[in-house]
């Protein structure tokens, strides 16, 4: 306890430390000039998932995702719908026809990142997606999802990798074993 | 603190007439619960809040699990205390209550005047449940709006039909779209279709 | 437009200004939009801190949280809108002064987002009252709310007082108040405002073909 | 000119009980939205001049069915759902969901994620604390100051969290049997210059605060609680330390590594509003003394124990309870599970925040309106905990 007006004063010299202070230290200068100048967000950052594909020139048949649906069941606000593409005959094709993800349910949580076994959902982290209107704009299909590898070894640099030399030792094997084998075709084994 | 075997027989000696019964937790948990009639609650209770041995003096969590009717058994709703001790800073004891569903019946005596803490829960418990606590101060609804009628959180509570339109629906949404009249995707009623014909 | 663009420029450059008077009115308009301080839940949160000094959203004149509606032009619905709330959204809305604006901030004010499926939440406040601009994510970050405000702008700056995309305050037929719903039995009465919440007719099926093409 | 009152229009002054002019009591609805409500919650006040004589909380305005919800999905999938029940620390509510699923299924966790979630539950603690002295001070009229220096550290404390989890509120970092990601060594240099600095915060912090005689005269002997109603009323946390229990379920359940490190249960005497805020401000120096602990004896050893499923995870039928010290208080978790075992039977959330309520009236009484929103301030609310 001091004399009367002490808290003011204390006030004041807080107030002028920080005023004063922003001139010469960084951490006390602490606003982003959002639009020019960006927070550089972190690797892991989140925010909605897309779809993965291999080869830039032929996005439908090389994307990872089979249409297994594990996503689908295990996304705690189901906001994703997925329909598997099937051939004339009704064959199953191993890639989906739709894929709807629903942004505007999606709590990015990451849990279809997590349980998808193919690597074919990853989190992107662009968050500047502000809409007018709410379905038409707000709901991604499957042209909206799709992205290259390259753009997430862009985003996730050191997690790509591992996913990369995960995934290149995964085919190796399967070559390998499809070798002695002989004709028959790989199937897509689920995990 | 003793095992749960000896605060049975100690509670049963302390409320003459008293039925208890030991109900175990999962395995792992150890956390076995003490299942008291609704007439002998509040003296359990009070006992065990009361002797020096226990001074169960902080109620700490109160809830209603709804149990379905099963083959062997008619259903019911339980209360769930669970009692701690700031004083010897030992715990839980849990007391387990149990009362028919039917909402007419669905009364359980209110422990509030025994613990504070447990008046916002038990209201809780009435809002979302539907039981009863006799001799609570302020039975009213305390989550949901005065006019709703229903108990939500029970097992058969069937939520409105304000569905109309979702771009992903799934399961139960997907059926409630077809009753309501609501548009769903083309594809998606094919699915369904082809999920009811297995 | 009188003045042609290449004269405005040049002129511009001459540090004189020429411009229609709707512009220079919307432009008032835009740099100066004055929110209601209002949180509902964790996006509340979120809307605090792209206020404070690191993301300072004074900078775009927005600053001022006026914590009375009728002083305010923007309601940022910031979170989950329960049905025991969706009225009282509905009436300070009213009782903002025209012309207003609404961002639906975060999933759950948009769709109901993870919490759809509950009994006690709305699916999303565009039932009751008309909202302007989106803002996807559980919870956005304040960028994305800085950048919804500069999409508001955007729009705040492409308004007309006279044609037909006039603001709804010049519209003398147009609907200012908004019916409130009412606490029913099991449900909020009535569970949409049908003249505000138009849900999409028709769904685009998007097929393998479509995504070769694009 | 203006005309003298007639008759029947001219005010009678009717002597009252005590010879005074009769008074009416008023009621007025504080809230649900009012900017110092800290969010949708709503006080029915009556009023006798500007002394409070009832006052009845309301709430509900933020049900989300999170409970509903939770018995609809697998165990995994209401983790996220977590960190949306006290939106300011989502890593602590993390961790009393996963500490009493483990519980029921028996799952022992590695020590290394024991010690992440000891640093990020931490973090968590300091962050809240500085979160809400600053809404409590915005409360009181220091309208911004204090709570933007709070956020401006806050902020340092959400890159980190960025850094780790990936998002910045809501985390969903921990896993049954551990955490989702290891901190790299970057992140650990992070975290320990964050501890390091902060004491400099916080003193400047106090310098502003802590003594200031507007703060005490609004403060002091202001919604005191006095002991054995705390303990009556199930209020835990730093609302029942500051009225003199002692009682803090790290020390007594010394759960995750909490029975190895050495801290001290700050504990105030009087329990007024003052006392409140005084005794955050003391635990988050305590937490600042854990963080220093657990960044230093940080082991290695996986982050998650291996053995543990992400899909198809079930536990035996049976129930449990679990239960930690989150920054607002006991935060516990009833768990039953049924046949199956895949989703939960009944999920019971144990909110700190909702129970410290029970008191709000007994606190208000007597005092005037100015002082009811100050009050609520110092319980430390969060809606989303409150209404589940």
């Amino acid at each position: 306890m001091g004399f009367i007006g002490k808290g003011l004063l204390d006030g004041m010299v807080v107030t002028a430390r920080n005023f004063v202070g922003s001139y010469f230290d960084k951490e006390r200068l602490v606003t982003v000039q959002y639009p020019e100048e960006r927070v550089q967000t972190p690797e892991n950052s989140r925010t909605f998932p897309f779809l993965v594909y291999d080869d830039n020139k032929n996005p439908v048949d090389t994307m990872r995702c089979v249409a297994c649906k594990i996503c689908e069941t295990e996304c705690p606000p189901q906001c994703i719908y997925i329909v598997m593409d099937r051939d004339e005959k009704g064959k199953p094709r191993q890639r989906p026809k739709v894929f709807d993800i629903d942004t505007s349910v999606c709590m990015q949580c990451q849990i279809c990142v997590e349980v998808c076994p193919f690597d074919a959902i990853k989190m992107d982290n662009d968050y500047e997606k502000s809409r007018y209107g709410r379905f038409d704009e707000l709901v991604e299909h499957l042209p909206d999802l799709l992205k290259s590898n390259e753009y997430y070894g862009r985003i996730k640099p050191t997690e790509a990798t591992v996913v990369d030399a995960k995934l290149k030792a995964e085919k190796e094997k399967k070559a390998k074993k499809a070798a002695p084998a002989g004709a028959k075709p790989p199937t897509g084994s689920k995990s | 603190m003793e095992a749960i075997e000896k605060i049975k027989e100690v509670a049963a000696q302390a409320v003459p007439g008293a039925k208890l019964e030991i109900i175990n937790s999962t395995p792992a948990a150890q956390q076995p619960a003490l299942l008291v009639d609704r007439d002998h609650i509040y003296a359990v209770a009070k006992f065990l809040k009361e002797d020096p041995r226990f001074q169960m003096d902080f109620c700490s969590c109160v809830t209603g699990v709804d149990y379905l009717q099963k083959a062997d058994n008619p259903g019911f709703i339980e209360v769930v205390y669970h009692l701690y001790s700031v004083a010897q800073k030992h715990g839980p004891i849990i007391l387990k209550v149990r009362a028919p569903r039917e909402l007419d019946q669905c009364r359980v005596p209110s422990l509030t005047s025994l613990w504070r803490g447990a008046e916002f829960q038990e209201r809780e418990a009435y809002d979302l449940y539907g039981v009863r606590f006799d001799s609570h101060p302020d039975l009213r609804r305390i989550l949901m709006w005065d006019e709703f009628t229903d108990h939500p959180m029970r097992k058969d509570y069937v939520p409105p039909a304000d569905y109309e339109w979702e771009p992903t629906p799934h399961h139960d949404t997907l059926e409630r779209t077809v009753q309501v009249g609501g548009i769903t995707p083309p594809t998606a009623r094919e699915e369904l279709e082809k999920a009811r014909k297995k | 437009m009188a003045v042609d663009e290449g004269l405005r420029s040049e002129l511009q450059k001459q540090g004189i200004f020429v411009l229609p008077f709707e512009q220079l009115y919307n432009w008032g308009r835009k740099s100066s939009i004055w929110p209601l301080q209002f949180g509902l839940a964790c996006c509340a949160i979120e809307m605090i801190a792209s206020a404070a000094a690191r993301y300072d959203l004074a900078r775009f004149g927005a600053e001022v949280f006026r914590a009375t509606p009728r002083q305010a032009d923007l309601m940022i619905v910031a979170g989950t809108v329960t049905k025991k709330m969706a009225p009282l959204v509905v009436r300070l809305y009213n009782q903002m002064p025209e012309p207003k604006y609404c961002i639906a901030m975060g999933a759950c004010a948009i769709s109901g987002g993870p919490f759809k499926d509950g009994y006690n939440v709305l699916k999303g406040i565009d039932r009751y009252i008309p909202v302007d601009v989106h803002i996807p994510g559980c919870p956005p970050r304040p960028e994305a709310l800085i950048h919804a405000i500069m999409t508001l702008q955007r729009k705040i700056a492409n308004q007309h007082l006279e044609t037909e995309n006039r603001l709804r305050w010049y519209d003398k037929n147009a609907e200012t108040e908004f019916p409130i719903p009412s606490y029913g039995d099991h449900d909020l009465q009535p569970p949409a405002n049908c003249e505000v919440w138009q849900p999409p007719r028709s769904y685009r099926d998007v097929t393998l073909d479509e995504v070769k093409k694009a | 000119m203006i005309q003298p009152l007639t008759e029947e229009k001219q005010f009678t002054r009717t002597p009252g009980s005590e010879g005074l002019i009769e008074t009416q009591t008023l009621e007025v609805s504080i809230g649900p939205q009012h900017p110092s409500t800290h969010g949708v919650f709503r006080m029915d006040c009556v009023l006798d001049g500007e002394t409070v004589v009832a006052l009845k909380p309301v709430m509900g305005y933020l049900h989300r069915n999170h409970e509903q919800l939770a018995e609809r999905m697998a165990w995994l999938g209401s983790m996220p759902y977590t960190d949306r029940l006290d939106y300011l620390n989502s890593m602590s509510n993390n961790w009393a969901y996963a500490l009493a699923v483990e519980k029921l299924a028996g799952i022992k966790v590695p020590e290394h994620a024991e010690y992440l979630r000891v640093i990020m539950s931490e973090l968590t603690r300091i962050l809240n604390h500085s979160c809400v002295i600053g809404f409590m001070l915005q409360d009181l009229g220091a309208w911004g100051t204090p709570l933007l220096y709070a956020f401006r550290e806050r902020e340092r404390i959400l890159d980190l969290f960025e850094a780790v989890s990936g998002s910045r509120m809501m985390c969903n970092y921990m896993r049954f049997g551990g955490v989702r990601v290891d901190m790299t060594s970057k992140d650990l240099a992070v975290a320990k210059n964050i501890v390091s600095r902060f004491p400099r915060f916080l003193d400047e912090f106090e310098m502003l605060l802590t003594g200031n005689e507007v703060l005490l005269a609004r403060m002091q002997r202001i919604g005191i609680l006095p002991k054995e109603l705390a303990i009556n009323a199930s209020i835990s946390g730093p609302m029942a330390r500051a009225s003199g229990v002692e009682y803090d379920v790290r020390k007594i359940d010394e759960y995750g590594v909490y029975g190895r490190l050495d801290f001290r249960v700050p504990v105030g005497n009087v329990g007024d509003v003052y006392d409140r805020y005084y005794i955050r401000v003391l635990e988050m120096r305590e937490s600042i003394k854990i963080l220093q602990q657990a960044l230093h004896d940080i082991p290695a050893g996986p982050h998650v124990a291996p053995e543990v499923k992400l899909r198809n995870f079930k536990i035996p039928p049976g129930d449990g309870y679990g239960r930690i010290e989150a920054p607002k208080g006991e935060l516990g978790f009833y768990l039953v599970s049924d046949e199956g075992g895949k989703q939960p039977y009944r999920y019971h959330v144990r909110p700190p925040s909702f129970i410290n309520l029970t008191t709000l009236e007994d606190m208000c009484l007597g005092h005037k309106v100015a002082d009811v929103v100050i009050i609520l301030g110092s319980i430390d609310i969060v809606l989303g905990e409150v209404d589940r």
